[in-house]
């Protein structure tokens, strides 16, 4: 019972938090809310025995990459002005909703999942925690995570030449 | 879908509402950052129903996968801001209907 | 009436040295065209009779050898010899060996064909002298040898192929040897594509001959005939018909021929007495067994033989070259040797072959002489009167026109023309009972013709006086001796060539055709309509018949010239169809070369090639380019919207999954 | 090792010219290395086993284990003579040059289409053969895109267009058949049977591809343009080399594969290729450009070959293989030489030549025997095969051979006149400058004036060779199973993917 009042709070407070995101005109009140459906994310990872993730969740999304873009947003330093033409137009946001809601989300909600009957795993005590993870990651997938480093070093290249003015 | 208990299809419910949400966001607003910030939602939804599988199925590879794209979610974010900030160099705004080069 | 069915299998001889015939003439053209080729990139110097001592030596050698082995394949003529070269094409049932064969056929072909070679290799080598293509020539000179002895001595029809292409290529090669002048040039080219043309018919009766007797070999093939019916043999020897037509230029391919004179004047004897024209008849015969069961073939050889006979004689009545008229007299008398092989006589045309191949060489190689002497003037209504300057040349030449006209008994092709109109004659035909009569009547006319152009010709080049320019007439000489004496030569054998076949009726042993006699006695109709004792009788009649002929011509063109005007007067409009040769020539233009012309350009070039292969394809590109510019249409530019479309494609992925 | 040496010289060769630092000498690095693979090319025949009919010289390596692509090779008696005339020719096209700038791209380009030729031709694993097909494009993109004549662009994409189209559907049919298969293996694909509609598909889709290289009638739109705007070395590659490959794929993988399918259209396509025969040379009669003339009675011999190949029987095939040999080797010496006119009057109209023989007798001579040979003259190469194949096609379609016969014939009219308006008639006076051929030109063209008497004179030791895998690999494929054999493997088929199922349970 109350792993499920938990659940829909957490569950009520992304998805808020996710239509604020996509209305909001200034970019910064965004990134909070975003940040804000990663910290219920984070909650829901774990409820799902995903510890690990969680942390990560905690730490990578909401402590890094939206730092990074709040960062990016205050170096722009875009004016109101500059802001209000590109504000959420509600005829189209509702619109959109709408139409996903009818082509996407309505046939996965009433068509697919209620012919599934999923039911949880039986876990072990230590399920996603940072040693099964890590072992997880450095058996099976070894050679993967050593190509991520590689593209995370793509990246920071790539980056530094896109956005240097000169190089 | 009852309320309680809690099964595997509500948090895949709300994964695909968190991902609509994302996909509306990006579709409707002109705002670069939004469109970023809407995309990373749409990765989020996903990463949630990974995380749900691999509840499901007792299998850490779903685990293994979010950190995955969680990484890759910092390289794309990483590179999109800077082509972000490369773009505003160039025209001076972030409105996305003014970078049209795409067409001709 | 046939013997076919008393064909009895034949002992064969091995050989060891039959190729050394092919080789020789082979090695020579090797050698000299090496030479030639170096000294043409001054790798070295070659002095000119090297060349001619190469080649001469070669087919002097080839002679030598062939008459050797000659004499003693007479001592067993039934046996031929063989020699296995080595296996060519094996594949599958189709099995080729490169054999040579030498039977009493080819063996006296052989003879014939090197002798006269030799001679005409010699001749070369004094009118020739001083040409810039001097090896050049002689190392097409015993290609074209090789190809013929190749041809010859071939056992398969393959080799014979062989040989028969390399014919064909070499004459275009000599015939266009002073290619520098357009004409030379056109000329072979007409002679290799008209050659071609009947060679497809070759081809095309490889092919029947191999899918119903499996092999292309001569002696397999007769002994399995039996797999030939009439109407299989029929069309099988219709296209070797066509093929000998195009080689021995008969009708309806001979236009080549006359053009043929472009080359140099011993080419042009080569091809008219050795080489090439004989390969048609040569074909035919050694087909014998074949167009035996083809009645209806060798009735249209005969007539086509007969006509083109006529048909060559009246145009040679007005040409003013002397090589045009001997070469339509070449045409004329190989329809003599057709219709003596359509009438099955083999042997009276193997034995006409031969003597017009003596007298036909000594003819042309003199009147080589005559063109050399007035330096280069070919043209009869300029010459005259040079039998007081040009003795020899005029001597042998006289020779050779006794010994085709016929005018001395027992001379030259008294003999054979004889033995063929008699054949003619007395031949029964199945298919059509009164056509001996018509093929005699015409054969004598033809007779009576072939007197009266030679005549003309001999008057006046020879008698008369002198017409030509006075430039010409002061360098006036007789030709150097190594022309004159093998001319002569010719000359005194064409007139002898003729006793070898004296025919029994007078008495005479008829060697020629006894010899040739085991190899196509099964396939000779008898001749049985009319005594024998009746040949002596014909042989007056076409005796007085060339005589005739050779009066009036006298008559008109020494005695009378003013006749011979009042006859161009009088037959004016014959006259110009004869000048123009009837037209033949613009026929085909007009007819074959136009429609294949127009078949190119329009069905080829522009149906297909344009509208269907480049059109269609080009419409189609078009089409696909205003496809894609509509769907361009789609591509607004807006990252927004070609993420919709992602969203759009995702819904209708769900759709598909779901159901 | 050998084949894989075979592929891999001529690739690190490419690589190695395509680097070198002196521009003059790549062409000399060129010729050694393609000299090199002809003299390694020569020890496939020494050692080839005469009595085997099956695929020799094999290696194989695992690719991609999950998707059973292997790097598999091998050749028999088929591949044999294409390798070796590829590996012959390929030495005389660089030494020949005319590669006029940028040295090392243009024999660095040479080298790497060998590699995919020889590729292409060794390979026994369906996506390996996919990759080196598409391999052989790109360096016959350059080659004629970049070295080419005035109109080369427009003729590169004509040329690059007509063969993606056909090797796109090629690879959709490839892909189905190896699904079905569940391999890339050639002869466990070729043991397969297939069901009727899949053998009529993928016999379209693989013989499209295929028959747009070779070219048949009427899938030549590209060749005239890509013939001549091609540099002579490149033209050589394309008609002598890469065309042959077009119908090497038919008799290895189209015939084979499907050969119901491939019964049923044989007829379509034996009148297809006498229409092409016919309509090569009646083409060829109109051309005033003499490179196009050699185009298209190129497009009228391959016409030829494909009419032997599709009477499936033994003496047709064999004439067909020998006819691709020999053709090879006479397109080779006519398109060389036509670069060496071009050298010398860069023009390929005739209108511009005349009387060449006197002024360059060695070239006019060597002209003359290579075109007596395209002529099908007895005693040279082409004659053999031609002869092979019409008396096979005269078996299997009497009306057929017989207008097979008339390409023949006009191959006389057009040849001759190119040779007499080339050749013969006046010379004209800017013309006494012209050199006839060097030492160089003459060297790297006697060996194909040998090859071509040698094959006219001993066609046998060319088809020995040939005959075991061409009776094995393509006749005994076309006869129809029986029943039983079927039905065995069908279980021998269920027993290995139950097999498979229990391993992958462990």
């Amino acid at each position: 019972m109350l792993e499920a009042m938990v659940f829909y709070i957490l569950a009520a407070a992304s998805v808020i938090f996710g239509l604020l995101l996509i209305t909001r005109v200034n970019p910064i009140s965004s990134a909070m809310t975003l940040i804000g459906v990663f910290g219920a994310l984070a909650g829901l990872y774990a409820m799902l025995n995903a510890s690990f993730v969680s942390i990560i969740q905690i730490l990578v999304y909401a402590g890094g990459i939206m730092v990074l873009v709040i960062f990016v947003i205050m170096l722009l330093n875009l004016h109101k002005d500059d802001l209000q033409p590109m504000r959420a137009q509600p005829f189209w946001v509702i619109l959109a909703l709408v139409a996903l809601f009818g082509t996407i989300l309505g046939p996965i909600l009433f068509c697919v999942l209620p012919n599934k009957d999923w039911t949880w795993g039986s876990l072990t005590p230590d399920f996603g925690t940072l040693m099964m993870v890590g072992e997880k990651i450095f058996s099976d997938f070894l050679f993967p995570f050593e190509i991520l480093s590689l593209i995370l070093l793509t990246a920071v290249i790539g980056a530094l030449v896109m956005a240097k003015r000169k190089l | 879908m009852e309320l309680y208990p809690i099964t595997p299809n509500h948090y895949l419910a709300l994964s695909a509402v968190l991902f609509t949400i994302g996909i509306a966001g990006v579709l409707t607003r002109k705002n670069v950052f939004m469109t970023l910030m809407s995309l990373e939602l749409m990765l989020n939804a996903v990463n949630l129903s990974f995380i749900t599988f691999a509840k499901v199925n007792s299998d850490l590879t779903g685990h293994v996968f979010v950190l995955f794209v969680v990484s890759i979610a910092a390289a794309e974010a990483c590179v999109g801001l800077a082509i972000v900030i490369a773009l505003f160099r160039l025209k001076e705004t972030v409105n996305l209907d003014m970078f049209k080069s795409l067409k001709n | 009436m046939l013997k076919l069915e008393n064909f009895q299998d034949v002992i064969y001889i091995h050989s060891d040295w039959l190729w050394l015939i092919v080789a020789l003439p082979l090695l020579g053209a090797v050698i000299n065209g090496l030479l030639t080729l170096l000294a043409a990139r001054k790798v070295l110097t070659v002095k000119p009779w090297v060349y001619a001592a190469v080649a001469c030596g070669a087919a002097i050698a080839s002679f030598i050898v062939s008459w050797e082995m000659f004499l003693h394949f007479k001592q067993t003529p039934d046996s031929p010899w063989v020699q296995e070269l080595f296996n060519w094409i094996e594949s599958g049932s189709f099995h080729v060996s490169f054999n040579l064969e030498l039977n009493s056929l080819s063996g006296v072909m052989v003879i014939f064909i090197t002798f006269l070679s030799s001679i005409i290799h010699l001749y070369s080598a004094g009118y020739m002298k001083g040409d810039k293509g001097f090896g050049r020539y002689f190392a097409y000179l015993n290609l074209f040898l090789f190809s013929m002895l190749v041809l010859v001595l071939a056992q398969d029809l393959l080799v014979l192929f062989l040989g028969w292409e390399g014919v064909g290529f070499c004459s275009y090669l000599l015939i266009g040897f002073w290619f520098e002048d357009g004409v030379n040039a056109e000329a072979g080219k007409k002679a290799i594509i008209l050659n071609r043309i009947g060679d497809a018919g070759f081809i095309a009766a490889l092919l029947m001959v191999f899918a119903l007797a499996g092999t292309f070999n001569f002696n397999d093939l007769l002994s399995h005939k039996q797999v030939f019916t009439e109407a299989t043999a029929t069309i099988i020897c219709l296209c070797f018909l066509f093929a000998a037509t195009g080689k021995s230029a008969q009708i309806p391919l001979y236009v080549w021929l006359p053009e043929a004179m472009a080359g140099p004047t011993p080419v042009s004897a080569l091809i008219h007495a050795a080489t090439m024209v004989t390969a048609g008849v040569y074909l035919i015969a050694r087909l014998h067994f074949l167009y035996v069961l083809a009645p209806w073939v060798s009735t249209l050889i005969a007539v086509i033989g007969v006509l083109t006979a006529l048909f060559a004689a009246t145009i040679a009545l007005v040409q003013n070259d002397i090589k045009k008229v001997l070469a339509y007299s070449t045409i004329s008398q190989l329809g003599y040797m057709f219709l003596g092989v359509g009438v099955t006589s083999y042997e009276a045309g193997i034995f006409h072959l031969i003597t017009h191949g003596f007298f036909k060489a000594c003819l042309f190689l003199a009147a080589g002489s005559v063109i050399h002497s007035l330096s280069g003037e070919q043209d009869i209504r300029k010459m005259g009167g040079l039998l007081k300057h040009i003795p020899v040349t005029s001597l042998a030449f006289l020779m050779g026109w006794i010994a085709i006209t016929g005018i001395l008994p027992t001379c030259g092709g008294f003999f054979s023309k004889d033995e063929i109109l008699w054949k003619a004659l007395t031949t029964p035909n199945s298919i059509f009972p009164i056509l001996p009569q018509i093929l005699y009547f015409v054969g004598l006319m033809t007779s009576f013709l072939t007197s009266f152009y030679m005549t003309r010709l001999v008057i006046l080049v020879f008698f008369g006086n002198y017409r030509g320019d006075h430039e010409v007439y002061e360098h006036l000489h007789e030709s150097p001796r190594i022309m004159t004496w093998p001319v002569l030569l010719l000359g005194l054998l064409s007139l002898g060539i003729g006793w070898i076949g004296v025919p029994v009726a007078i008495g005479g042993a008829d060697e020629l055709g006894r010899f040739l006699d085991p190899l196509f006695h099964l396939s000779t109709l008898e001749s049985d309509a009319l005594p024998r004792s009746l040949e002596p009788m014909l042989m007056l009649v076409s005796f007085a018949v060339a005589f005739l002929g050779v009066t009036v011509a006298w008559y008109v063109y020494s005695f009378k010239p003013s006749v011979s005007k009042n006859l161009t007067l009088m037959f004016a409009g014959v006259k110009k169809v004869l000048d123009g040769k009837y037209f033949i020539d613009e026929f085909y233009n007009d007819t074959v070369v136009r429609l294949a012309r127009a078949v190119a350009r329009w069905v080829s070039g522009w149906v297909i090639e344009t509208l269907l292969v480049n059109r269609l394809v080009e419409w189609a590109v078009k089409g696909i380019s205003k496809a894609a510019q509509a769907a361009k249409q789609v591509q607004v530019g807006f990252v927004r919207v070609y993420l919709a479309y992602v969203a759009a494609g995702a819904a209708l992925l769900i759709y598909l999954l779901l159901h | 090792m050998t084949l894989s040496l075979l592929i891999g010289l001529p690739l690190v060769g490419a690589i190695l010219v395509g680097l070198f630092p002196w521009e003059k000498a790549a062409k000399a690095l060129a010729f050694l290395v393609s000299l090199t693979v002809f003299i390694f090319s020569l020890q496939l025949y020494l050692q080839f086993d005469l009595s085997n009919a099956g695929f020799q010289f094999k290696e194989l390596y695992d690719l991609v284990p999950n998707l059973g692509i292997h790097y598999a090779v091998g050749i028999d008696g088929i591949s044999l003579w294409l390798i070796l005339l590829t590996t012959f020719l390929v030495p005389l096209v660089t030494l020949a040059g005319f590669g006029a700038f940028s040295q090392r791209g243009y024999y660095a380009c040479i080298l790497l289409l060998e590699s995919a030729v020889i590729g292409t031709l060794v390979s026994t694993d369906l996506f390996l053969f996919y990759v080196f097909w598409e391999m052989m494009l790109i360096p016959a993109f350059f080659l004629i895109g970049i070295w080419g004549g005035e109109n080369r662009v427009k003729a590169t994409i004509k040329f690059v267009l007509y063969t993606m189209l056909g090797s796109l559907l090629m690879l959709v049919a490839l892909l189905y058949i190896t699904h079905e298969v569940k391999s890339f293996d050639y002869s466990k694909i070729a043991d397969h049977f297939f069901a009727e509609d899949t053998q009529f598909w993928c016999f379209l889709a693989f013989a499209l591809a295929f028959l747009i290289k070779v070219p048949l009638f009427p899938f030549h739109g590209w060749l005239p343009e890509a013939y001549v705007e091609a540099p002579a070395g490149g033209t050589v590659l394309l008609s002598a080399v890469m065309a042959k490959l077009g119908v090497y794929g038919l008799l290895r993988f189209c015939i084979p594969l499907f050969p119901d399918a491939a019964k049923a259209f044989a007829p379509w396509i034996m009148i297809l290729a006498v229409v092409g025969v016919l309509h090569g040379a009646l083409m060829a009669t109109l051309q005033t450009n003499f490179k196009k003339i050699l185009a298209y009675s190129s497009l009228s011999h391959m016409g030829m070959i494909l009419l032997g190949i599709f009477t499936f029987s033994l003496t047709g095939l064999q004439g067909g293989v020998l006819q691709m040999v020999s053709h090879g080797v006479y397109m080779a010496g006519l398109f060389l030489l036509v670069g060496m006119l071009y050298e010398r009057r860069p023009s390929y109209e005739m209108s511009n030549f005349g009387g060449w023989a006197k002024t360059t007798p060695v070239l006019a001579t060597l002209f003359l025997l290579l075109m007596a040979a395209a002529l099908g003259m007895p005693g040279l190469a082409g004659f053999v095969g031609e002869i092979l194949i019409l008396v096979s096609a005269y078996k299997a379609n009497t009306v057929l051979a017989l207008l097979a016969i008339s390409g023949f014939v006009l191959s006389a009219w057009y040849f001759f006149y190119l040779y007499g308006k080339v050749f013969l008639g006046p010379t004209n006076k800017k013309q006494n400058t012209v050199l006839d051929l060097s030492a160089r030109e003459i060297a790297l063209l006697l060996p194909l004036a040998t090859a071509v008497l040698w094959i006219g004179l001993s066609p046998n030791f060319f088809l020995r060779p040939m005959e075991k895998s061409l009776q094995a690999n393509v006749i005994e494929r076309l006869k129809p199973a029986p029943a039983m054999t079927d039905f065995a493997a069908n279980q021998r088929h269920l027993q290995e993917e139950m097999e498979k199922d229990k391993k992958g349970s462990r």
